[in-house]
């Protein structure tokens, strides 16, 4: 599977990114710039963690003109997986992949450390190697990820089951709903604050992210309809 | 000269140099034996820059001679942007501090992320990709609402610049006496991993190479900040200051990658880099110049402005942020050009090397400044400052040694774990992005930073100590306990300790009781560096840390890196497994002088402070490590402040376990600050093993226990308190204090 | 030429926290008459003629990007300048 | 009751990083004749009347928090409301 990494000015975790899936995950891939302007040949998209744009005016609002986003949209229309952590959510809720919006945690404050995650959803792309309601441990880094959607909003998430995980004991930044992690209707498109791609080796403290980049790699040829 | 600007004559007959901190005797020799000539307003100017404390280092010259600063491990020392240390396999750490204590006490959030900013800058200039950042942080008594906002605003501003940046702040110190009550110290510390092959050097040679700029706009902002770093702090002076600067690490992102992929792709049309720091434009293309003997011609007109009518006096000493100027060989400026834009950034043209060793700037057309290179780099004069022993030095030592009876040592130990300067700092650093670039194995909160090096087995271990008040009492001993205590810090954590980088903060030098203190604990500094094998390979010098005459501590704020050779050597200071045996490596003394428990008990810290042996630090330091890197070492702590029974509490926190502890001393003992000590927890299995490296240095003194408490017998007394309250007490106190 | 202000604050049903830290000091300020603080970002811009109608392009400009029209609303004053 | 606006704004001289990056993204967009645009805060303030003049309260306040007068300035309107 190759695995495009989308680098926006100010993105600092498209590194990181890159290092797990191609040499914890073993899988392909490479960065493509902001300005480019095709997603030809490849197979998925990733939206690093990061401050594209400085983050100024809203996290992700600046970078959802980029040339590139108008082809991760249709990429992402055309049914097949993107992924987006941290700001990568903040970017793909902007451009209106996925209902809802990121504000500001509810300490005001940017918190990194590890949290505990529970997968809620085990039936999408993106999380069919964890056990339903497992609970994993997966780092936050972030200033600007309280999520929230209107009550409507909510409740159609609850019923098509796209809220994917929640975090589990502490809320760090005041999320509606503990959501940490939603998936969009047609389920190709997963966002999360959470850093998956920083949890795929002991040493660095977890690995229970290298479970989320499998569970693409496993899909991938399924999803696509 | 530009309209409505003093002529020469009013320079010199109405002394304006002297606003600018230039002596009569230093325009004299400028006039008289440097330029013949009356200088005019923008030469003034620069020199009143470049001879200023910040820039040329006036004052403290002398006191720098006395540091090591060679060794087989040094590529690099003192000079450049940062200083570089090799690890072996081609591979150099590239480290530098530097203090941001003035900027941070006017407009804390913007003073600290622009000290973030800047030292930053200083180490991708050396063709480093920055890893790491850390974070040395003083400030007054929690006790009133404005340290409070200073606390709050500094820290966000560390958080807020490093995080958007994408560098992780792994480590730093926070303590809090009411000597930094008007005056804040801020400084920082960033590390970089370099190839051997892709270091740069700040210089400007080959005749007709161009000079560029890139990266942001010049504007007026901290015009003659250098100056004002060299200047104390009066009440009611706040107001009027030039222009705060804005930090922005969005542009400095953007510079320093396309600056990294200049300095990797391009090296054949590079000849120097070097970043626009304090006193900007005139610094850094003077500095280049000097260095390599050749002399300048700068464009003024092409500077590129975020304001209109700038005269070349401000944009010569703007320290406008995110700028870097770099001297490429003629002929492929557009080449630089193309690179930069296509990070959205500036890159231009301003001028170029010439062969005369003059330096020469041009304004619409005219010439506006020609002066010798060296005279501004070099030639600033060297002051040897009278010094004395303050009183209190003698007041001290003739005082009988502080040695309180504790009666209630569960107590004690809780109102130590509540002191600020020992509670967890985890409310600060867990707003710092500690784990980007995933190369950090030990995050916060343990004895010093690890991060591997990516394609080895190795990894680097980093730490920033001082402790400002074993200065107060002593600066020669001090000195040489905060450069012991960070070797301490890298040693516990499974690391050889490489170089040292320094922030000497200090009172004005003009008093000759504060230059005493520079220059006694510079000896101790030295004495310990030698010792350990640690030379000084860069740092920064901040004086005139006052707030209306009343100076800090001497805080010497030292930032050490080592190299662990093996990932498996990693180790830090919390018990692992129950059943670990607890071993306490060094003597206790009496050491109370000068500790927390006497500042907690009398309000005030006094006396004389206890001597310190910097071979016994050696070598207890030799055999940890040995033990650690024998792979028999679980967990490893330095003592520090609070002495034996914080170090104990603070071992048990993370894994919530319990410990069991007898010592043939009297409770007091427990919170002695005695020096060279250790507490290892070691595996049943491997008791004998480590024991026989270990000697009589090792004691053993309990264990890792079931039952989530720690208990703690002494010759006069025992005590339990749960893991449970004491790790409630040291997390909550500063977020307490904070509401 | 015009200058144009844009005023973008949080819906009145999103709760505003940094408003209510700013109000938190505010009171430990001792002014207790400050009974509720909402904090929003205002733009100051400088606008060129064009073709199209002034409010068409800071309406444009406001709904794709100065607001997030999920949780955020938006006003505006327009005035002549030179 | 008095209704409180306070704006504050980078003085002219400091620079205004964000306000860079959305006249950027503002371009990239198409909307050249959008020529400058500068950030600032801005907060809506609800106070009860007191003994000491309004004016008086609010400026406290900015000087004090609202505002850092070494980099930034303020200024505000007040109606009465009930
Ligand atoms: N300002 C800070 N920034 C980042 N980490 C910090 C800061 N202050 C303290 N820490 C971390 O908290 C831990 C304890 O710090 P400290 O008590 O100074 O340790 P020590 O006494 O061993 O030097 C260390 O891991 C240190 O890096
Ligand atoms: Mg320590």
């Amino acid at each position: 599977m190759k695995f495009a990494v989308i680098v926006f000015p100010g993105s600092n975790c498209d590194r990181d990114m890159l290092w797990a899936v191609s040499e914890i995950l073993g899988e392909e891939a490479s960065y493509v710039r902001h300005d480019e302007t095709s997603l030809a040949g490849f197979d998925g998209v990733l939206l690093p963690g990061g401050f594209s744009y400085g983050d100024y005016l809203r996290c992700g609002a600046i970078s959802r003109f980029s040339n590139i986003m108008s082809e991760v949209i249709r990429f992402a229309e055309e049914g097949r997986p993107v992924f987006g952590t941290c700001n990568g959510f903040q970017v793909l809720t902007e451009a209106g992949l996925l209902p809802g919006a990121l504000k500001r945690n509810d300490s005001l404050h940017f918190v990194c450390k590890t949290i505990q995650l529970k997968v809620v959803n085990n039936e999408t792309a993106f999380t069919s190697e964890y056990r339903q309601n497992e609970i994993i441990r997966v780092p936050i880094a972030h200033g600007e990820g309280s999520y929230y959607c209107d009550e409507a909003t909510l409740s159609k998430l609850k019923e098509n089951h796209q809220i994917v995980f929640t975090y589990e004991g502490e809320n760090p930044n005041g999320s509606i709903a503990n959501i940490a992690g939603i998936v969009n209707e047609k389920g190709n498109v997963l966002v999360m604050m959470p850093h998956p791609e920083r949890a795929v080796e002991e040493l660095l403290g977890s690995a229970d992210g290298l479970r989320f980049f499998q569970s693409m790699v496993k899909n991938y040829g399924k999803v696509t309809n | 000269m530009t309209a409505n600007e003093p002529t020469p004559k009013e320079v010199k007959e109405q002394r304006l140099y002297a606003n600018w901190g230039l002596t009569d005797e230093e325009y004299a020799l400028i006039e008289k034996k440097i330029l013949k000539r009356m200088p005019n307003y923008t030469e003034t100017g620069l020199f009143a820059v470049m001879w200023s404390e910040h820039c040329s280092y006036k004052n403290s010259k002398p006191v720098l001679r006395k540091f090591p600063t060679s060794g087989p491990q040094v590529l690099q020392g003192p000079g450049e942007g940062a200083g570089i240390v090799d690890i072996g396999d081609g591979q150099a750490v590239v480290f530098k501090a530097e203090s941001h204590n003035h900027p941070s006490a006017v407009e804390p959030y913007e003073g600290a992320a622009t000290g973030v900013g800047g030292i930053i800058r200083d180490i991708f200039s050396m063709g480093a990709r920055p890893i790491a950042i850390l974070d040395s942080l003083r400030f007054g008594e929690l006790d009133n609402e404005h340290t409070k906002y200073l606390l709050e605003e500094i820290v966000a501003g560390i958080s807020g610049y490093g995080n958007c940046i994408g560098i992780p702040t792994v480590g730093g110190e926070v303590s809090f006496d009411s000597c930094y009550e008007g005056n804040p110290l801020v400084n920082a510390m960033c590390v970089g991993l370099i190839d051997h092959k892709d270091v740069q050097k700040g210089q400007a040679k080959g005749v007709g190479n161009l000079i560029m700029y890139v990266g942001a706009k010049t504007g007026r902002d901290g015009i003659h900040g250098a100056t004002f770093a060299s200047e104390e702090f009066t009440e009611g002076e706040e107001q009027q200051r030039s222009a705060v600067q804005v930090g922005d690490p969005f542009m400095e992102k953007l510079l320093l990658e396309a600056c990294l992929e200049l300095i990797l792709e391009h090296q054949d049309i590079l000849v120097g880099i070097q970043d626009m720091g304090a006193a900007g434009l005139v610094s850094s293309s003077a500095e280049m110049a000097s260095k390599a003997g050749s002399g300048l011609i700068l464009n003024l007109d092409e500077v590129p402005q975020r304001e209109t009518n700038m005269t070349p006096y401000e944009m010569m000493l703007s320290e406008s942020q995110e700028r870097m100027l770099i001297c490429v060989k003629k002929g492929h400026e557009a080449e630089v050009v193309e690179l930069f834009k296509k990070y959205d950034l500036d890159a231009v043209n301003i001028g170029s090397v010439t062969e005369d060793a003059s330096y020469r700037l041009y304004h619409h057309g005219k010439e506006v400044a020609n002066l010798p290179v060296d005279a501004l780099a070099e030639d600033a004069p060297v002051y040897n400052k009278p010094y004395t022993e303050p009183e209190r030095i003698k007041e001290f030592a003739a005082m009988e040694n502080f040695e309180p009876e504790i009666t209630d040592g569960k107590e004690t130990l809780l109102g130590l774990l509540r002191q600020p300067s020992i509670a967890s700092k985890k409310s600060i650093y867990e707003t710092y992005d500690a784990q980007v670039l995933t190369n950090t194995v030990v995050l916060p909160g343990s004895d010093a930073a690890v991060l591997r090096v990516r394609g080895t087995k190795k990894a680097l271990a980093m730490t920033t100590d001082c402790n400002g008040r074993y200065l107060y009492l002593d600066p020669e001993v001090g000195g040489a306990i905060a450069v012991a205590e960070a070797a301490r810090n890298i040693v516990a954590s499974g690391g050889k300790p490489l170089a040292i980088t320094d922030c000497l903060n200090y009172g004005s030098p003009d008093k000759p009781e504060v230059f005493w203190e520079l220059w006694t604990s510079a000896d101790g500094i030295a004495a310990a560096c030698k010792e350990l094998d640690t030379p000084v390979i860069s740092g920064n010098v901040s004086l005139y840390n006052e707030t209306d005459g009343k100076a800090i501590y001497p805080t010497p704020m030292i930032g050490m890196v080592g190299l662990i050779n093996d990932l498996e050597h990693i180790t830090t200071q919390d018990f692992k497994n129950i059943g670990d045996l607890i071993y306490l490596v060094g003597n206790t003394k009496a050491d109370f002088n000068g500790s927390e428990l006497q500042k907690m008990l009398l309000g005030k810290i006094e006396g004389k402070l206890m001597a310190f042996d910097l071979q016994a630090e050696k070598q207890n330091q030799a055999l940890v490590l040995q033990a650690i890197q024998a792979g028999l070492v679980a967990s490893a702590h330095d003592l520090s402040e609070g002495g034996l029974g914080v170090a104990l509490a603070e071992a048990a926190f993370k894994n919530d376990l319990g410990v069991v502890v007898r010592v043939d001393f009297a409770t007091s003992y427990l919170f002695s600050e005695t020096q060279s000590r250790f507490i290892l927890s070691v595996a049943p299995e491997n008791q004998e093993e480590f024991e026989k490296i270990m000697g009589n240095s090792a004691e053993l003194i309990g264990a890792v226990e079931f039952g989530g408490k720690i208990e703690i017998a002494t010759a006069d007394s025992a005590f339990k308190v749960t893991v449970k309250e004491a790790k409630q007490v040291w997390e909550e106190a500063i977020p307490c204090l904070m509401k | 030429m015009y200058f144009v202000k844009v005023y973008v604050m949080y819906k009145e049903s999103v709760l505003d926290p940094q408003g209510q830290a700013v109000l938190g000091a505010v009171h430990r300020m001792g002014h207790e008459e400050i009974q509720d603080i909402r904090i929003g970002k205002y733009f100051e811009m400088k606008v060129a003629k064009s073709e199209r109608p002034i409010e068409a392009v800071i309406e444009e400009v406001c709904d794709k990007l100065l607001a997030n029209v999920n949780m955020e609303s938006y006003r505006y004053e327009i005035s002549e300048a030179e």
